[in-house]
């Protein structure tokens, strides 16, 4: 900053027009797509009045089916955004060959890579996972709602809050050039002194305090808000995966948030983490990233292993085998994910019992993984396996994490890892893994539950096509990348001298395109559903035969989840409820007691972006106004006594008949 | 009607006692100014006999932080703040010792000036 | 209350499917304010490894034997360990009903947080002043960062102290707000906890020269 | 055009890249026995229990087996067991760190060889390399005889890069004011590529130089070559070259400024600037590795 006070300095920080990448074709086409979209939306919602509905009903909801729907559509969203930097990626190096620059320079490239990593693991993948635990949880422990419900609407927004950061940075001023884990000194302020990275830092450091609240909220729920009965040993498998990832979200997210704050100290006050003079040291960046990160790849797949233990029982018609070596998997995974970051950096110079230590520790998590699928394999065994879309989902990935699976583990072997670290053999390890396991369960998830939410079943034929695109594509996308890492490609290439390496990366290409066509039937599924609504209606509350409680209730639930308690003596509640002939009681309703919506969270959200954007433009007037905005807003808020209510009896067995009718 | 059930009458909230607030402060007078005058008076004459000694006062002092004024036992939330507690220490033993380990063996391995 | 079609008869006799009266899970907000510390408990220990890893790195600057003003931590120390008594006997006062002395006891330990942050700010400006600012040496970042984000917990502690005693002349000893304060005397009792780490690892021991 | 030779980390050219490779192919072998197994079961049992095979047996509450439980564990443990032995073995054994005994299979390092010394720096965005025994430098063009251990100590002006020579050996990372070490030896006349291989910014596409394996006669020639094409590296040069570039061409330096390594790796190349090694104040540890630099400039 200069000497002399300069009030336009303090306001408007190192924006101006400049920032509006006015000059990049690609960008202004985009630009204009999201606009005109975006403009159509707005208007499409004010045409049919349903602003007032959308802040009663949704963004100020504290209903955690409504808030859990909310976050699956961020993701979709925000897939869409991912994806097509995916495709943009594979075409540039699909093309980038010899005298051939391709269509997007480096300085393009780079960021495109970098938003898409971030974009898929936080913005994708994690409002996946949360959302679906936070439709899923408390209705599988028969609870009402989450034990913090405030919380759990403001940990969306704050979510929400983060992705709208990282989607700013396309069209005012630039996103950061520096991958996904943003490593020092690249992202010091020496070497990238514009606004990328700081987008980076504040957009996560939004979306961590919402994720980490979330995680705080969700393992008091399942401690606290289980159905009678339902003890540890008791609980549904999902909820035990729910828990273990709820676990890691807790213990992992503080570290990102303390090693962000680093990096951003060092940005903002010149100060010396991970500088190269004066005694930082980025190696250190390096490490905290990872004892965060690596346990961020188990927060992700962790509740999809959770998802397919619960598909294979009910497709296969069958009780899960080996429950308690599932539940001990899980755990013991959790731990170890904790003993393992150093993997991700073998060849920065550790010396050889450091890197057979943590090697030796990554593999063995193989075990209890590899218990993980022998338990689905003896599941299928002597069962009576009906093919419905989400168990397609499921055998494709049983047969694609285990080869995901096995090149990780190729690469713990630290001597293996020197020749495949930073290769595109890496590349294809986790797109393996994440796709495989992740995106694939994600899929299984929605088809397995959507009737649940909506009331009616998704179409079986587009759903199908979705899985064969996907799974060829797949294939085709990423095998040809195993390849050119052992022909020794690099990541993070915009551009090859090779011109025998060209074809690898078409067939990739073609592998794209095939997902690309997977992902417009995955959207067309739910418009097909929709107007087949009627035929596809399920009445019963358990169109798949379930055995946890969430089948129990009606679909969509209703707001209160449950009119009565259930009482828990089984693994399978549901199942043995069903076996006995049990029926939701009729009649002897109490009032139930419910929390109040509100929109403190929106509010609190919404400063906080502001916060962000005002820091990242060094807007420090504004930025200093919206943080005593932000400490008064959450101050007022804890001033709000009045925050829950009671649906009375009637209501209540207005609600439940009305149920029982539509069923009749 | 309305307030039925404050329904949160039942709840517990952890007792204090008066003695036992009374012993936590004493003892950690005590475990404070021991370590204090340890190292400014220069009472050992080796340097990381000194540092073994305070470090074992400070967890002993956390200790007694833990149980008298943070009120820590095995009962209370069904046990499940010690669970979380004991999980935290090893994850908090993990990445503090773990990023020394690393971190030292990688600054012996390439810091030529250094360590 | 058994209901026909919510109880059934099965090889364990009968069992009750449904609880037919009013059910209220326990109440949360304890052991989610506990785990909320724990996860801060991660942060700090992110900034003491790193203060671990660069507490050497003086980079031809001052090091801790020369900065490091004891007496002054111990008289700091000494305001924290009494704040935690005096919070202490705020939570007995309020175990017996009595309004007037919670806030007595309570508003004391406000100030002898702020006590505390008035000496840690000095601290800092001193060191600033001298030219040992944390952008002198990553060994003084590390210690900024550490002693700061201590600080900074303690300056929320503070206000929120004061929107406490402000609800709790308005609203009394509710059950809401007991819980409240209980919560901030977890928060507070774990700032100690913190500085115990810290003045040890980080005064005491970087004192030794 | 799609041959096995294109797969240099498979086929590569050097022993410690040899031996890499082979180790993934045993590691693939040893997991393949599980893997395979794995895969073919689930296709089998989700084609024998599909729900319109009525013939295959129905046992819907069968849940548990001790049995199964215990090979269910124990077989990916035994794998992981051994696999964990090889790990240990191949890591301290390829430690990059450690110097060669061997120059290729059955042949151990003849007595009286000392390693070829190059020292690398990992500069925006190309690589600079110090021959000390010789006394030359070169950018972005490393060359090395052939059964000759090579010692590479490797640090970066500012980015985080990784020295890769696939053909050769695994990668190692270099960093400002840090010193990396890689030992390897090339046994097959020939070009090969080499770059960084962690990404670096704007400049990291091009952080490309060609790795030449030369016979004793072809690399004498090449520092002949170096000798007579070069220029001088002097303080100056230096500061010049340091200057951030792109695709930069190959160039040689025939006399470089004593101890310019070191002031690199030190970061104080500047005139007047305190040398980390020096800024340590009091901390009289590992001065060992700054004496032995010295030894070199001592010549
Ligand atoms: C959840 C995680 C996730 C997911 C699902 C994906 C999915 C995909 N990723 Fe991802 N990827 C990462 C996480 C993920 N990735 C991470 C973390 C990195 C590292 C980043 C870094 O280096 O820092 C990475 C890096 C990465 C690279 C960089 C390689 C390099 O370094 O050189 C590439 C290259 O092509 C790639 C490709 C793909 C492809 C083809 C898919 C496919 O699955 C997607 C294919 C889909 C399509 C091609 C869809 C077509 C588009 C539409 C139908 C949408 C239409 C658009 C609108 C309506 C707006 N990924
Ligand atoms: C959902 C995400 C996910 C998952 C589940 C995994 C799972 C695993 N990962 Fe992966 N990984 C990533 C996401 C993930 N990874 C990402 C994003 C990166 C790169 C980040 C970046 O650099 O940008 C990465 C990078 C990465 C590296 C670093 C490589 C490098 O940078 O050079 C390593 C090294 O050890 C590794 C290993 C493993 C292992 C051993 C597993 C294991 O958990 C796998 C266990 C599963 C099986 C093994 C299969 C089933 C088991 C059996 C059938 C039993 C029998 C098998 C055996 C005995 C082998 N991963
Ligand atoms: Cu019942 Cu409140
Ligand atoms: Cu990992």
């Amino acid at each position: 900053m200069s000497d002399t006070f300069d009030l336009g300095k303090m306001i408007f920080g190192r924006l101006s027009l400049e920032a509006i990448p006015y000059h990049d074709p690609i960008i202004v086409a985009t630009f204009a797509m999201v606009a005109i979209g975006g403009v159509a939306l707005l208007v499409a919602i004010t045409r049919a009045k349903l602003w007032g509905y959308l802040w009663t009903e949704w963004f100020t909801s504290i209903d955690h089916k409504r808030i859990g729907v909310m976050y699956m559509i961020l993701g979709i969203v925000m897939m869409l955004r991912g994806f097509a930097d995916a495709i943009m990626m594979r075409i540039q190096q699909a093309i980038a060959f010899g005298d051939s620059m391709g269509y997007l320079p480096p300085d393009h490239y780079d960021q495109i890579f970098t938003a898409h990593g971030v974009i898929m693991i936080f913005f994708v993948a994690m409002p996946f996972v949360v959302g679906i635990m936070n439709y899923i949880v408390p209705l599988q422990i028969g609870a009402r709602d989450v034990a913090f419900p405030f919380l759990n609407n403001f940990s969306f927004w704050m979510t929400a809050s983060g992705a709208i950061l990282v989607m700013m940075s396309l069209f005012v001023g630039e996103f950061a050039k520096s991958g996904w884990l943003a490593y020092p000194p690249l992202t010091g302020i020496l070497q990238s002194p514009g606004v990328g990275v700081d987008y980076y830092i504040w957009a996560l450091q939004i979306a961590g305090v919402g994720t980490l609240l979330s995680g705080v909220n969700f393992v008091v729920t399942i401690v606290k808000m289980r159905a009678p009965g339902m003890s540890m040993m008791k609980m549904p498998v999902f909820t035990w995966t729910a828990l273990c990832t709820n676990v890691l979200i807790v213990a992992a997210f503080p570290v990102l948030t303390a090693v962000l704050a680093m990096l951003s100290m060092d940005r903002y006050l010149d100060t010396n983490f991970f500088t190269n003079d004066l005694g930082g040291n980025a190696m250190m960046y390096v490490n905290l990233i990872w004892i965060w990160g690596h346990p961020e790849v188990y927060i992700l797949i962790l509740p999809l292993f959770g998802v397919f233990s619960e598909i294979v029982a009910t497709y296969s018609g069958k009780r899960l085998f080996g429950y308690s070596s599932m539940v001990y998997a899980t755990v013991v995974i959790t731990i170890l994910s904790y003993l393992v970051w150093l993997h991700h950096f073998f060849t920065m110079g550790s010396g050889a019992t450091v890197n057979s230590f943590f090697g030796i520790t990554t593999m063995i998590i193989s075990i209890p993984t590899g218990a993980k699928v022998f338990n689905w394999l003896f599941t299928m065994y002597r069962g009576r396996i009906k093919f419905d879309v989400p168990m397609l989902w499921t055998v494709g990935f049983m047969v694609t994490f285990v080869i995901g699976g096995m090149t990780g583990v190729l690469l713990a072997v630290p001597s293996a890892d020197f020749v495949l670290h930073n290769s595109l053999f890496l590349i294809a390890h986790f797109h393996n893994v994440i796709i495989g396991g992740v995106v694939f369960g994600v899929f299984a998830a929605i088809a397995y539950w959507y009737p649940k939410v909506t009331g009616y079943k998704l179409d079986p034929f587009w759903g199908k096509m979705t899985f064969w695109f996907w799974i060829i594509g797949f294939y085709l996308a990423f095998m040809p990348l195993y390849v050119l890492g052992l022909m020794g490609v690099t990541r993070r290439m915009s551009h090859f001298d090779d011109p025998s390496l060209q074809i690898w990366f078409q067939i990739a290409l073609v592998g794209a395109v095939l997902i690309g066509i997977g992902i417009i039937c995955f959207l067309l599924q739910f418009y097909f559903s929709y107007r087949k609504r009627d035929q596809l209606r399920d009445e019963t509350g358990d169109p798949w035969d379930g055995r946890t409680l969430e089948w129990s209730t009606t679909s969509p639930p209703p707001q209160y989840n449950f009119a009565f308690t259930p009482r828990v003596h089984d693994n399978d509640a549901w199942w043995q409820m069903k076996a006995n002939g049990v029926k939701r009681p009729q009649d002897g309703f109490l009032p139930i007691h419910m929390p109040k919506n509100t929109a403190a969270g929106v509010v609190i959200a919404g400063i906080s972006t502001v916060l962000g954007f005002t820091l990242i433009w060094h807007m420090w007037l504004p930025a200093a106004l919206s943080l005593v905005a932000l400490i008064l807003a959450t101050i007022v808020h804890t001033f709000n006594y009045d925050r829950d209510y009671h649906i009375p009896a009637d209501e209540v067995a207005r609600i439940e008949t009305q149920a029982s009718e539509v069923k009749a | 009607m309305s307030d039925h059930h404050d329904h949160e009458h039942h709840e517990e909230l952890p007792h204090a006692s008066f003695s036992g607030y009374m012993i936590g402060f004493l003892a950690s007078v005590f475990l404070t100014a021991i370590p204090f005058w340890l190292v400014m008076g220069n009472v050992f004459d080796s340097n990381s006999t000194t540092a073994m000694v305070i470090l074992g006062f400070a967890v002993v002092q956390i200790l007694v932080h833990m149980v008298y004024f943070l009120h820590m036992n095995f009962q209370s939330e069904g046990g499940w703040n010690m669970l979380s507690l004991l999980f935290t220490a090893v994850l908090l033993f993990i990445t503090l010792f773990g990023s020394l380990w690393v971190m030292y063996n990688m600054n012996v391995r390439m810091m030529p000036g250094m360590m | 209350m058994s209901h026909p079609t919510a109880t059934a008869a099965t090889k364990n006799g009968d069992l009750e499917f449904f609880v037919r009266g009013d059910h209220h899970a326990p109440n949360g907000t304890l052991l989610g304010f506990w785990l909320y510390l724990m996860s801060d408990c991660l942060i700090f220990a992110a900034l003491f490894a790193t203060y671990g890893v660069l507490s050497q790195s003086f980079a031809g600057g001052p090091t801790g034997a020369d900065l490091f003003d004891l007496p002054l931590v111990a008289i700091n120390t000494a305001f924290l360990l009494l704040s935690s008594i005096t919070y202490g006997f705020a939570l007995l006062q309020m175990q017996q009903n009595k309004l007037q002395g919670t806030l007595l006891w309570l508003a004391l330990t406000g100030l002898l947080g702020t006590a505390f942050l008035s000496v840690e700010l000095y601290e800092f400006y001193h060191l600033i002043h001298q030219g040992a600012g944390p952008q002198r040496s990553a060994f003084l970042t590390a210690f900024f960062a550490l002693v700061g984000t201590h600080g900074l917990h303690v300056t929320i502690g503070v206000i929120w102290l004061v929107t406490l005693l402000l609800q709790l002349s308005k609203h009394g000893l509710t059950l809401t707000n007991r819980r409240r304060v209980f919560c901030l005397s977890m928060f507070w009792h774990f700032l100690d906890v913190i500085w115990i780490g810290v003045f040890t690892f980080v005064y005491l021991m970087g004192s030794m020269s | 055009m799609i041959s096995g030779c294109d797969w240099v980390v498979m086929s590569p050219s050097g022993d410690i890249a040899a031996q890499q490779a082979d180790l993934i192919i045993w590691a693939t072998v040893l997991m393949l026995i599980i893997v395979v197994p794995v895969i073919a079961l689930t296709l089998l049992f989700a084609w024998r229990y599909r729900a319109s095979n009525k013939k295959a047996t129905y046992q819907p509450d069968w849940d548990h087996s001790t049995h199964l439980e215990l090979v269910i564990w124990a077989a990916p443990l035994a794998i992981i067991i051994a696999l964990g032995a090889m790990t240990w073995v191949s890591t301290h054994q390829l430690d990059p760190y450690r110097p060669l005994d061997r120059v290729d299979e059955g042949k151990p390092v003849p007595a009286g060889v000392e390693p070829l010394v190059v020292e690398v720096v990992a500069m925006d965005w190309k690589w600079l390399f110090f021959y000390p025994e010789y006394d030359v430098a070169a950018v972005n063009e490393l060359a090395a005889p052939l059964d000759r251990p090579i010692k590479f100590k490797i640090t970066a002006t500012t980015m985080m890069n990784s020295f890769f020579i696939p053909a050769l050996a695994g990668q190692i990372y270099a960093m400002g004011g840090m010193e990396t070490q890689l030992h390897a030896v090339i046994n097959e006349e020939g070009v090969y590529d080499g770059f960084s291989a962690n990404y670096s910014g704007a400049g990291f596409n091009g952080m490309r130089f060609k790795f030449h394996g030369k016979t004793d006669e072809g690399f004498a020639q090449w520092l002949d070559t170096v000798k007579s094409q070069g220029t001088e590296l002097s303080r100056t040069a230096y500061k010049e070259l340091e200057k951030p570039s792109q695709y930069d061409p190959v160039r040689y330096f025939n006399t470089v400024m004593p101890g310019l390594y070191d002031a690199i790796l030190n970061r104080c190349v500047d005139p007047g600037t305190l040398c980390m090694k020096d800024m340590m104040g009091g901390h009289s540890g590992h001065q060992d590795h700054s004496q032995h630099e010295a030894d070199h400039y001592a010549h």
